[in-house]
């Protein structure tokens, strides 16, 4: 399989819809981030062009504009930029996109994609740094995919831009030079359907987006120590696949869930939640939420190392969980 | 070039104005009576003119985005009456479903998409309309209907702004009833809270072309929309069409009242009929009476002919309130079906 | 004590702030609501009228005006209507009041109330009935209070003036008109401070809001089957109570959280998550949501109160969990 | 009324200027030669002469609001070079305890509130600092900085019609360094994606005074400034400064380079160092270079003595240089230190 970063895996996407569906537009500036790998858009831009757009900052208008255009059954691509731009355009999100079909009684549909970069960035401070998976989650209607690397963005973006439903797909703002296999030609991956990314038998790290990945690096170091941790990557939030969840905890009784996201209200705490409703029985010892602390991001790479999820912060979670004594037996 | 219409084309005009009203009175008596609805809701009373007059100039593969104060566009439209009123009341037997309501009602079939009860949201979908019929190539065109409040909310200079970037083959249709609205000091929502004295001024700020006209005037508006539309049709970009029209006093409390009570067809040709407080309302307000008095006095219908047209009307509505109110409401469950498609 | 209801309470508090701060202003329209209460305004109007605003229709631009102005060190209140208006203002309440102490490094606050009315409304629809307290609690550095009742009203209303944070208050649109008895004079309610509404020790209802209603009445139909519920009204969210709900949590073991946000990464989720990382040994039986349904609200009252929380549920899900064999007995 | 300057106020404002260059020229050798900070950041090289001209007609107590492109504006208004590159190196000395960085960087000693980097955000903020100097009496205004790019954004619109409407004491001062830019097709941040042609036009609609000043032109600047203040000070409401700049060639791509090299201040008398594919920014557009020779040609300065002033400025950076790189980074625990009172 070739290997390609997450900008080629998108590329890879959206040229396919260009070609496939002459109504398929894309619009958003920097769609593919401000780093090294904005470049890969030209040769995209030189083809597709006239279907391109490349919208004013009025982020409220261009997503309410591609929803209008969706509801006119076509499919529209909207990246939004940084999660902190996305704000402004909540309304439109939140009060149009998000209960279109409810209020029509089943009869409009918002085939959109939003595409929303999040995450720190090393020092970008409060208004750059947002991964509100939490709040976006909180709407109902809407799918929301977070792909954790490159394949998962080529199989879940194809499915968000073929979902007949509004969807948000967040990638993360420094992951779009991240490498991966990624299966050439139509390649799918279905919404609902978590990864184990790592079978293990001792702790379940449930991650979201890029903390898959840091889930990983914290499983090897875990297994070290004879921790043998089962790391799963959500994939989508919306749909949820609770059995790949609960069968994993099921398996390991511990339960850590890494976000990015901040803390309360957010990712952590809602997987948290489901599994001490579904299956409390199955828990040896306390939920742990590896999140990012309630906390505006300050501009500086220590206070924001301070308050992100980490590997080490997962390494020390998953030690505890592992030494507590099992409830059953309390 | 005004041309006269022709009395038949006429008739049905005022006809679809009478709908209009006997249906609006209908919500108002089935909230505050019946109490067969308890949400907040905005009647089109005052401004049938401007609905019947702009959907006369409007072809069938038009898309349009409405907003709260929508009855009477999807009335004006050609929806049936007796869906409409079921969708207020929530049944299952409305044009959607009941899930809409008044705030989100909307026919798909007749081009509507999804009505927005936000403030400005009906001008920022209505792009994406005009830009999915430009993309489709055809002649098509989406309007987008909103009031003088709306040019508060900063989405709808943004789309100001994108319509003319991108041309887009929209008609914004700005109904400006505020002309003697006493605002937040009635009591009422205070629309046009703005230092723009002339709200024309902002689509020119944006290079789009607009033009004003009296709302009351049901030709003067169908004939100033035909030439909107035109302008759309033929892919020059945008237009801004600006109607004025008085506030009905009815709709100076937060919760509508047949204030002005209910239309007296008679007062078209019947002077000794009106008086009292809401005197200027009747003779110089009222569209429906406006237009009727212009039928009676060019001969193109009779007061026997008027009246038994408004009989007609009146006949609609009761069965169609009877059709809303016998229909049967959605099941519980229905909540989740859709949600997703 | 004086009967007063949730309008009164407010005009109580601020006027309390209109007389005592020369620079305190109060913005938004129909502050009290568009219900009958909305008449109690009067009053208040006449007598502080030069300092009452009714801004036009432009919630992003007002709320960052009454910020600015905070960032000067003048007390705002602003009331911004239903939830779902305040949606245009996120970026305002997101990007820059919730960062701008941590992104000035301590030296700037802003001290804005930022007043919502939230809550189903019998049929009002998609975009009347947000109740979005899981979106607002997923910012950091924004203070959120969620009064149950007048007294409630009055008493965080003030403290929420007072504070030096900014704060969010969000009372129920069809809670004007609820009376309780309201002291008079000064009287705060300090913040992080939930309270024992009803004491139980077969199960513990966590409740928001005016959920603090429907749970006491849940709690009566309960303690007729013999199930006696202790109901803790959370009061305010951030900060939150936790020792108050685990202590409950420690006596029933068995935990109800009653929102009427929506279920997914809502306040019942927070509690829940909350509970499971720090009193998984308390649990004698999962934990139960009872929260909104992640559905937009349909504008009629059936499929409204499909979705929507109630005594019922709440009566069900807390004969369901105290059925539970203990989970330490598994 | 032009009073030209004495010698010496305009020395202090070349001074300003060069501190402001070569603070900037710091910048970005911190950010592509040391990596001392790893953020995206915007430099003010090119608008030097706005930011000098525009703080000289402000008084103490007046209060600011600036956005991402704020470093020249804060050293303008007088802060320490050395505090602010600490600031934009994350470090506890900074301005803001190096939690601001270059995006959020303000100055609350000399009235700059919160500064936001969202686009449209600094229009909004300074409507509330103009709203509670208002209520204060006194005489004091603020002033809200921003770019073209911001009139893309709603609230934007929505700001300007609150100051018009409350009769803010607010200048709003754009900064138009469009002219010549060449937006998305050079890789640059799609500035003024408008369909307004002319941005006065804007504030007009709201019925705010409007002028356009060219930016480079310091004194110009200055003197409309001062115009404007009066105009906020005197309570007459708002009033919308327009200062239009080539947008600088080391700010087209998206992470800025000294495209046009170091500041060679010899430029300034020495036509035989210009020349190559930068020669018309060196000639007619570098505000340093051009209010150097206005002030060479009136013998304000001399040759000598602008080398001298560039070399204590040189130094002065170099020092606040060191001084940044060697101050400590705050404590990982201080994170949490400031989310709350
Ligand atoms: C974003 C938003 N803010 C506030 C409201 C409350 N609201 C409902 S109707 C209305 C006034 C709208 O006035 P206008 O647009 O002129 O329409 P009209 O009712 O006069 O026809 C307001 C402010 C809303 N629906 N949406
Ligand atoms: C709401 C929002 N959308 C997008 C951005 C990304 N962005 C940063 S600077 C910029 C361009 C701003 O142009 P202008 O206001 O003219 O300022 P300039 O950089 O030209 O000085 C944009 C779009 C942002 N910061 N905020
Ligand atoms: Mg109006
Ligand atoms: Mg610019």
């Amino acid at each position: 399989m070739p290997t390609k970063n997450y900008a080629d895996a998108m590329l890879d996407v959206l040229s396919r819809f260009m070609d496939e569906d002459p109504n398929f537009v894309v619009m958003g500036n920097e769609v593919l981030g401000i780093g090294p790998e904005g470049a890969q858009f030209e040769p995209f831009q030189k083809k597709y062009g006239d279907r391109i757009l490349f919208p004013p900052c009025s982020e409220a208008a261009y997503t309410a504009m591609a929803a209008g255009a969706a509801m006119c059954d076509h499919r529209m691509f909207a990246h939004l930029g940084l999660a902190s731009f996305t704000y402004p355009a909540i309304s439109s999100i939140a009060n149009e996109i998000s209960t279109a079909r409810t209020s029509s009684g089943g009869t409009i549909g918002v085939p959109v994609t939003l595409h929303i970069s999040h995450g720190l960035l090393h020092g970008g401070g409060a208004q750059h740094s947002e991964s509100p998976f939490g709040m976006y989650w909180n709407l109902p209607g809407i799918e929301i995919a977070a792909p954790s690397g490159a394949k998962e963005v080529k199989g879940l973006l194809t499915t968000a831009i073929k979902s007949d439903n509004p969807t948000i797909v967040l990638t993360h703002a420094f992951g779009y030079g991240a490498e991966d296999d990624v299966p050439d030609g139509d390649f799918e991956i279905p919404f609902g359907q978590a990864d184990v990314k790592r079978e293990g038998d001792a702790v379940t790290i449930v991650a979201c987006s890029m903390m898959t990945a840091v889930a990983l690096g914290a499983a090897d170091e875990l297994a070290g120590e004879g921790i043998n941790a089962e790391v799963v990557d959500l994939r989508t939030l919306v749909p949820l696949d609770e059995q790949t969840i609960l069968d994993s905890v099921a398996k390991t009784g511990r339960l850590i869930v890494a976000d990015e996201g901040r803390m309360h209200c957010g990712v952590a705490s809602e997987i948290a939640a489901m599994v001490s409703e579904k299956a409390l029985d199955s828990l040896k010892a306390p939920v742990a939420r590896v999140a990012r602390m309630d906390a505006p991001v300050a501009a500086n790479q220590v206070q924001e190392g301070y308050i992100a999820p980490d590997a080490e912060k997962l390494v020390s979670a998953a030690r505890q969980i592992v030494g507590e004594v099992p409830a059953a037996a309390a | 070039m005004t041309q006269t219409w022709e009395a038949e084309r006429r008739g049905r005009a005022l006809e679809r104005m009478l709908t209009i009203r006997r249906f609006e009175e209908a919500v108002d008596k089935l909230f505050h009576e019946d109490h067969a609805f308890m949400t907040h809701f905005h009647l089109y009373i005052g401004q049938e003119s401007t609905g019947v007059g702009l959907m006369e100039a409007l072809g069938p593969d038009d898309k349009l985005a409405t907003h709260h104060r929508n009855h009477g566009h999807i009335l004006a439209r050609g929806s049936e009456p007796k869906k409409a009123l079921a969708e207020i009341l929530g049944r299952e037997t409305g044009l959607n479903k009941g899930a809409g309501g008044t705030l989100h009602m909307s026919d798909p079939d007749l081009g509507f998409i999804s009505t927005s009860s936000i403030v400005g949201g009906s001008i920022s979908l209505a792009n994406g309309a005009a830009f999915a019929l430009n993309q489709e190539g055809g002649d098509a065109i989406a309007v987008g209907l909103f009031g003088d409040g709306a040019l508060e909310e900063g989405i709808a200079y943004e789309s100001l702004n994108l319509a003319a970037l991108y041309e887009l083959p929209v008609l914004f249709v700005c109904e400006n009833n505020s002309a003697g609205a006493l605002g937040s000091a009635g009591g009422g929502f205070p629309t046009s809270v703005s230092a723009v004295k002339d709200l024309t001024t902002i689509p020119e700020t944006f290079g789009i072309p607009v033009e004003t006209v009296d709302g009351r005037d049901l030709e003067a508006v169908n004939e100033l929309a035909a030439t909107a539309v035109a302008h759309c049709r033929a892919r020059k970009g945008p237009y801004f069409l600006h109607a004025v029209t008085e506030r009905w006093a009815g709709s100076q409390p937060l919760w509508p009242e047949l204030t002005t009570g209910e239309l007296d067809i008679s007062m078209a040709w019947d002077e000794s009929k009106i008086s009292g407080e809401h005197e200027d309302w009747y003779l110089n307000h009222d569209p429906v009476l406006i237009y009727a008095r212009k039928l009676l006095g060019s001969g193109d219908i009779t007061e026997d002919e008027l009246t038994e047209m408004d009989e007609r009307e009146k006949a609609r509505i009761a069965e169609a309130r009877e059709f809303a109110l016998e229909s049967p409401r959605p099941t519980p469950e229905s909540a989740l079906e859709h949600v997703f498609a």
